[in-house]
């Protein structure tokens, strides 16, 4: 058994240990666009702070390619799939056989059209390279404006703030982060992002840019505000790659690959994991998961992926955040509870639906965090529990009887 | 209670606070909120006053940084007026109650065990070594036949219904502790330990938990006047029937079990409703003569058809030789004797303190009168009420008895460290608690693994001591006072115990 | 129906008959000319129905637990001594103990019974024992009750008679006890009270009056045209005070 | 594989398994150097659950399929394909505590250790043989053992 697997990020990663689960001897090829063994994707911002060496960057240590017997094709792109012939053509021409192959080609960063924007004037902060290129420029006492104020935008706000920049943020929403954080919490964010020198400008966004002498920028937002910089960090989202199985007969494109229920796109013995798939948060977790099922899936197993939740881990400059599942919703059809000391700039927030929790947001709070996410994974009715679920000592022994015994046991 | 209490704290912890890691494990596993934490100061602090020296806070700490010491005397020493008296006179005048205490008599009467000596053999007579020799501690608990039929139809009859013997791997049983006084932890260990070295573990008064049937085979049910929990399937489950009459540590009361303590499964056992008071008075309402005894015996031999050897237990008391006597010609097949020493639950202190005679001269005398009846041998002895060692044990049955009750030895085995609260129910041991948060420490794996190694330690010595004096069987010491020796023991004592004096020949 | 002559036997054989037979599958035996065996019906376990004719002796249904038995006759001491379940009727008299430390099942006498009848009787979940006693009872009564009933009816009761002996109920902490109309509050003891019985008690009083009327060939109304007299104990702890703690 | 559970029935809410846990995951793996030199009061691996007359002992149990491990952005949380055990790799981890938001039994805590961050979960003393939690309970409420799945 042949498998080839495009992209060498976390989803093929751990498609590579799914398939090893199930099968010792099956040939392993990755195709790596990028020049690097696989590494966590968040980690760049860490990388950039000066907190992680190169030497920490690897996801997996070097021996686990050895180990699991999988080669890495580094630096090399597959630009063409014949499903029936089975086989990959890689941008230097060589043709891969497959017999299974796993598309797991993530997410690029999206740029907007905006006027003046030049490949050279702007930088994006998804790769390793885009770190390696920010760490020349992003030197003490320098300024920055990063457009995009969510999880990307902030982490490379910390970093460049760790790196005596002066940071600029521009949002086009209302607040930080809109998808997770509801205005409360933002404006608790905000008030701590000010107080920790970093401008914030909402309900803006760039409308052109315009290079200057001695390489700083001239910024123009729509609002009619202008500044200078030196550098400009564009952070407002990813797009999937799905270009390999474009107008392919049988494969469902609808902002990324759609898949069946084993992660299968549709043509024969083809899988996709990862940011690349329809429909899922480009989140790491839920990569990871479903390179290890379409992994065992791609071996011979069957085994369905259960849609998770997003969820999402963020700390910047000593503040954590984490929320999951509807974690900025308000309004009348919810139950919210909430624990807010705007002192220590504590919040949790819990968003209750139909009698199941739906949503969860811990500022500087984390204690159980997990254990509400499985709460809202797995639909329990927490009526029950409304009174207990924000006192200091929820957890298992909260529950059922029958239910944490047999959680201690599992 | 009042607002100024007249006397000082009677212990004093002391915590050294270079040890002391701030775990928190002894505020937590105080029973009596001797120690507690301040949060907000993250500071550790005593109530003296509140210890009661149950040693729990020292065994628990980590770091050993607890060390719990008595208060020197607060007053002027007085021989006579002890500091016991006045705290007891000072707790009477603050409550009009009943002075209450647990465990056994605490008071420096005499213990006879500790002036009587065993013998050993030198030269005439082989030592035997119970390691490489059969030594038999088995013994039969039971009636056995009388001689000669004296009336028609009376030796036929009495085969029907003789009941079967019992034996015990082990002279040594576990005495009565309901459950109600002792957790179902501490029963649920005595009764796997005895089932494990193969000797018996009794009820006690409060019946029998259902979860414990599988161990009834190795109960001795009790029959008190309460009859809590008492049913045909309890007495026909069990191994042996005992009639409590009376018990050591309180001869001439009954029992009382507040009804804070019938929780929802000691009220099921005993079958009685949750939160009543279980009273057990000092008399059987149905007996008041040994020929009101024998009716019991018989109803509950006739209950059992009779497979049951039937018990009666009385406390060790001024007269105990005749009522022994009385209680072997009422039917009974064993009788068990409770000493002054005994009592492992709550008991109004004047009387454990002031009622009852030794168990030692006790057993001396029931041996030496059934003897003289010429009915020794149709009747098991037990002996019961303060059993510190197997020496003890030796000793006991040299005296004459068959076996031993031992309770308190069991409970010190459990983790009792002896500190008398018995009856507030907040044992921080497990032991005489039904609060769950307290009886939950008493994991019955471990509590039973405790007891079988007693057991088994004890046992070994008491093969050693058999040994020693050259013989291979317990059946062969019972009543064999030839093996003891008195010290310092004045001629009535000596006569009473039937023993000649360290020194004497045989 | 097997009958049983237990002329001269001695209980122990009587009492092996009566299981034999009772654990061969008979399930109504008549015993003719008992005299004073002991221990009848004592921890029997079956569903049958035992008919005695005679005085039987004390303990008669003792640890009982299921059986029905009608005597005709008087009882001795300890009638339904630690009795579990079972009906036991009694044409004549009974004497001390009867109905001791009882947990269920429950006991008729047409007559008078003796000294310290109900003491330590108990409840236990759906175990609710009786014992109705048509005549007088003697002192005693009720002693430590814990649970249950007693109904003390003082029917033919001769003129200047006193319905119940001294100490009635001493140590009662549980249960109730109906008395067919008064007693001297002299003859109560410190831990009960007296006082009217309610509308539920009425109906079990009448539910228990037509059982009793109907073993005995008496008339219900006749014996509740006398209103009752109720004994409750002041509270189930009786002597939670007692102790310096 | 063999695993630590909780007995509650036996769980005497003593917290000396986190005592042990403290001990065994210092430097010093001494008791008094743990707490009052390095500091480490609070850095328990197992989390004992109060709600009296009950306590558990919650830890990591280990999972066939660690959401932990799944989460972890930098590799750091492995669970080891010899031994099944699911540890971090201190050096590696970067602090973001998406095990924390993982763990579906709440059994990760962030923590911090030399200045760097730390996720408090049990690693079942991997380096030392026997947890010290199972080693050090008083009342065998914790056990280590290997259970048949579904037993």
């Amino acid at each position: 058994m042949k498998y080839v697997l495009i992209g060498n990020s976390v989803a093929a990663v751990n498609a590579v240990a799914g398939i090893r689960e199930y099968d010792n001897e099956g040939s392993i090829t990755i195709v790596a666009a990028e020049n690097h063994y696989a590494y966590g994707r968040p980690l760049i911002s860490y990388w950039l702070e000066g907190r992680v060496p190169n030497a920490a960057m690897p996801y997996r240590p070097q021996e686990f390619y050895a180990q699991n017997n999988a080669s890495v094709l580094l630096g090399r792109r597959a630009i063409k799939l014949d499903p029936v012939a089975r086989e990959v053509s890689l941008d230097d021409g060589t043709g891969l056989p497959y017999d299974r192959l796993l598309v797991a080609t993530g997410g690029r960063p999206f740029v907007p059209p905006i006027k003046g924007l030049t490949p050279d004037n702007y930088f994006t902060f998804v790769n390793y390279d885009d770190v390696r290129r920010l760490e020349a420029v992003a030197t003490p006492g320098r300024e920055a404006v990063i457009l995009g104020a969510g999880p990307t935008g902030l982490k490379a706000m910390e970093s460049l703030v760790q790196r005596g920049v002066q940071v600029t943020l521009a949002e086009l929403a209302d607040r930080i982060w809109a998808p997770a954080l509801d205005p409360e919490a933002a404006a608790l964010v905000a008030g701590f992002l000010q107080d920790q020198g970093v401008k914030l400008y909402l309900n803006d966004t760039l409308a052109s840019v315009r290079g200057m002498a001695g390489g700083r920028l001239e910024l123009q937002l729509q609002s009619g505000r202008e500044m200078t910089a030196d550098i400009l960090v564009i952070a407002i989202g990813v797009r999937p790659n799905v270009e390999l199985l474009e107008g392919l007969p049988g494969v469902t494109i609808n902002r990324g690959i759609m898949v069946g229920p084993d992660l299968s796109t549709g043509l024969p013995g083809v899988y996709a994991a990862g940011d690349v798939v329809a429909g899922n948060p480009p989140l790491l977790p839920h990569a990871a998961i479903q390179g290890k099922i379409a992994g065992r899936n791609m071996a011979g197993a069957s085994e369905t992926y259960q849609p998770l939740s997003p969820y999402n881990a963020l700390g910047f400059l000593g503040l954590h955040i984490i929320s999951m599942g509807n974690s900025a919703a308000t309004g009348d059809e919810y139950d919210i509870l909430k624990e807010i000391d705007p002192v220590t700039r504590i919040y949790r927030k819990l968003v209750i639906k139909d009698k199941h929790l739906v949503g969860a947001l811990f500022l500087n709070k984390l204690d159980r965090a997990g254990l509400y996410r499985r709460l809202l994974e797995e639909g329990t009715d927490v009526t029950p529990l409304q009174d207990e679920l924000l006192q200091p000592h929820f957890g298992l022994l909260s529950l059922p009887e029958e239910v944490w015994q047999q959680w201690l046991v599992e | 209670m009042p607002a100024l209490s007249l006397m000082p704290p009677e212990f004093s912890i002391v915590r050294d606070e270079n040890k002391c890691v701030k775990c928190l494990a002894c505020v937590r596993q105080c029973g009596f909120g001797a120690q507690q934490y301040d949060a907000a100061d993250d500071r550790l602090y005593t109530i003296d006053a509140n210890c009661v020296n149950c040693q729990r806070c020292v065994s628990i700490c980590p770091t050993g940084a607890l060390t719990i010491y008595k208060n020197p005397p607060p007053l002027r020493p007085h021989a006579y007026w002890t500091e016991n008296h006045l705290r007891n006179i000072a707790k009477q005048a603050e409550t009009g109650g009943v002075l209450l205490t647990g465990m056994g008599n605490d008071q420096p009467f005499p213990a006879y065990f500790d002036r009587l000596l065993l013998n050993a053999s030198q030269v005439t007579n082989p030592s035997i070594d119970p390691l490489r020799e059969p030594m038999e501690l088995r013994t039969y608990l039971g009636r056995r036949p009388e001689a000669g039929g004296m009336m028609e139809g009376r030796e036929e009859r009495q085969a029907k219904t003789r009941t079967p013997l019992v034996p015990i791997e082990t002279p040594i049983m576990f005495s009565a502790m309901s459950y109600g006084s002792i957790s179902h932890e501490a029963f649920t260990s005595l009764a796997r330990a005895a089932k494990e070295f193969g000797t018996m573990f009794n009820t006690g008064e409060g019946g029998l938990p259902g979860d414990l049937y599988d161990y009834a085979d190795h109960a001795v049910v009790q029959v008190a006047s309460g009859r809590f929990g008492v049913h045909a399937d309890y007495l026909n489950a069990g191994r042996i029937v005992e009639i409590k009459i009376g018990q050591g540590a309180k001869p001439g009361i009954g029992g009382h079990l507040p009804g804070e303590k019938i929780t929802a499964a000691v009220a099921a056992t005993r079958m009685i409703p949750e939160g009543t008071d279980a009273l057990s008075p000092a008399p059987h309402h149905d007996i008041y003569s040994i020929e009101d005894l024998k009716q019991l015996i018989f109803t509950l031999k006739e209950a059992t058809r009779y497979q049951k050897p039937v018990s009666v237990k009385i406390s060790a008391v001024h007269n105990v030789a005749a009522i022994a006597s009385g209680i072997a010609r009422a039917g009974a097949d064993i009788i068990a004797i409770d000493g002054f020493r005994g009592g492992t639950g709550a008991a109004p202190t004047m009387i454990r303190d002031h009622v009852g005679i030794p168990i030692e001269l006790a057993i001396a005398a029931v041996d030496q009168r059934l003897r003289d009846e010429g009915i020794r041998n149709q009747i098991s002895l037990v002996a019961a009420g303060g059993f510190r060692s197997s020496a003890d044990v030796v000793k006991a049955i040299a005296l004459g008895a068959d076996a031993v009750y031992i309770a308190t030895a069991a409970l010190i085995a459990l983790g009792c460290h002896l500190c008398q609260k018995c009856y507030t129910g907040k044992c921080s041991w497990g032991i005489a608690t039904q609060d769950p948060y307290r009886s939950r420490r008493l994991n019955p794996e471990i509590g039973a693994e405790r007891l079988y190694n007693l057991l088994r330690g004890w046992s070994h010595e008491i093969k050693e001591m058999l040994g020693g004096m050259g013989i291979n069987s317990i059946e062969s010491l019972r009543g064999n006072r030839l093996h003891l020796r008195g010290v310092g023991l004045n001629e009535v004592e000596l006569k009473l115990l039937g023993v000649k004096h360290a020194g004497e020949a045989m | 129906m097997e009958t049983l002559n237990a002329r001269s036997l001695h209980y122990q054989v009587l009492n092996e008959s009566i299981r034999n037979l009772l654990d061969n599958g008979c399930r109504e035996l008549v015993l003719k000319n008992v005299n004073g065996q002991r221990y009848i019906g004592a921890g029997v376990r079956q569903q049958a129905r035992l008919e005695i004719h005679g005085v039987p002796g004390n303990n008669l249904a003792a640890l009982m637990d299921g059986l029905e038995i009608e005597v005709f006759g008087n009882a001795q001491d300890g009638v339904g001594n630690t009795m579990n379940d079972g009906t036991v009727i009694i044409h004549g008299n009974t004497a001390d103990i009867t109905g001791y430390s009882m947990r269920g099942g429950r006991i008729f006498i047409r007559g008078n019974v003796g000294y310290r009848v109900g003491i330590h009787m108990k409840a236990f979940q759906d175990k609710n024992p009786l014992i109705v006693i048509g005549g007088q009872a003697g002192d005693f009564f009720g002693e430590y009750m814990a649970g249950g009933n007693l109904v003390l009816l003082g029917l033919d009761l001769p003129p200047g008679e006193a319905i119940a002996g001294n100490f009635v109920a001493t140590g009662m902490h549980g249960g109730a006890i109906f008395i067919r109309g008064q007693v001297d509050p002299e003859r109560l003891g410190k831990e009960v009270k007296a006082v009217a019985p309610t509308a539920a008690d009425q109906q079990r009083l009448q539910e228990i009056a037509g059982e009793f009327a109907g073993y005995f060939n008496l008339e219900a109304e006749k014996i509740l045209a006398r209103p009752f007299t109720k004994l409750i104990p002041y509270n189930k702890r009786p002597y939670g005070t007692m102790y310096a703690y | 594989m063999k695993k630590v559970y909780a007995r509650p029935l036996w769980c005497m809410n003593c917290h000396l398994c986190e005592v042990n846990c403290i001990v065994a995951h210092s430097r010093s793996r001494d008791l008094f150097r743990a707490y009052k030199r390095e500091n480490l009061r609070g850095t328990a691996r197992v989390i004992v659950e109060e709600r009296l007359p009950l306590s558990v002992a919650v830890q990591c149990r280990h999972c066939d399929d660690p959401a932990c491990v799944a989460g972890c952005i930098s590799g750091a949380m492995v669970k080891d394909p010899a031994t099944g055990i699911v540890y971090c790799q201190e050096d590696k981890c970067v602090g973001c505590w998406t095990c924390v938001a993982a763990c579906p039994y709440g059994a990760i805590q962030p923590g911090e250790k030399n200045g760097r961050p730390l996720p408090l979960k049990c690693d079942l003393c991997r380096e030392t043989g026997e947890p010290a939690c199972v080693a050090g309970c008083p009342n065998r409420a914790l056990v280590w053992e290997e259970r048949r799945a579904g037993a």
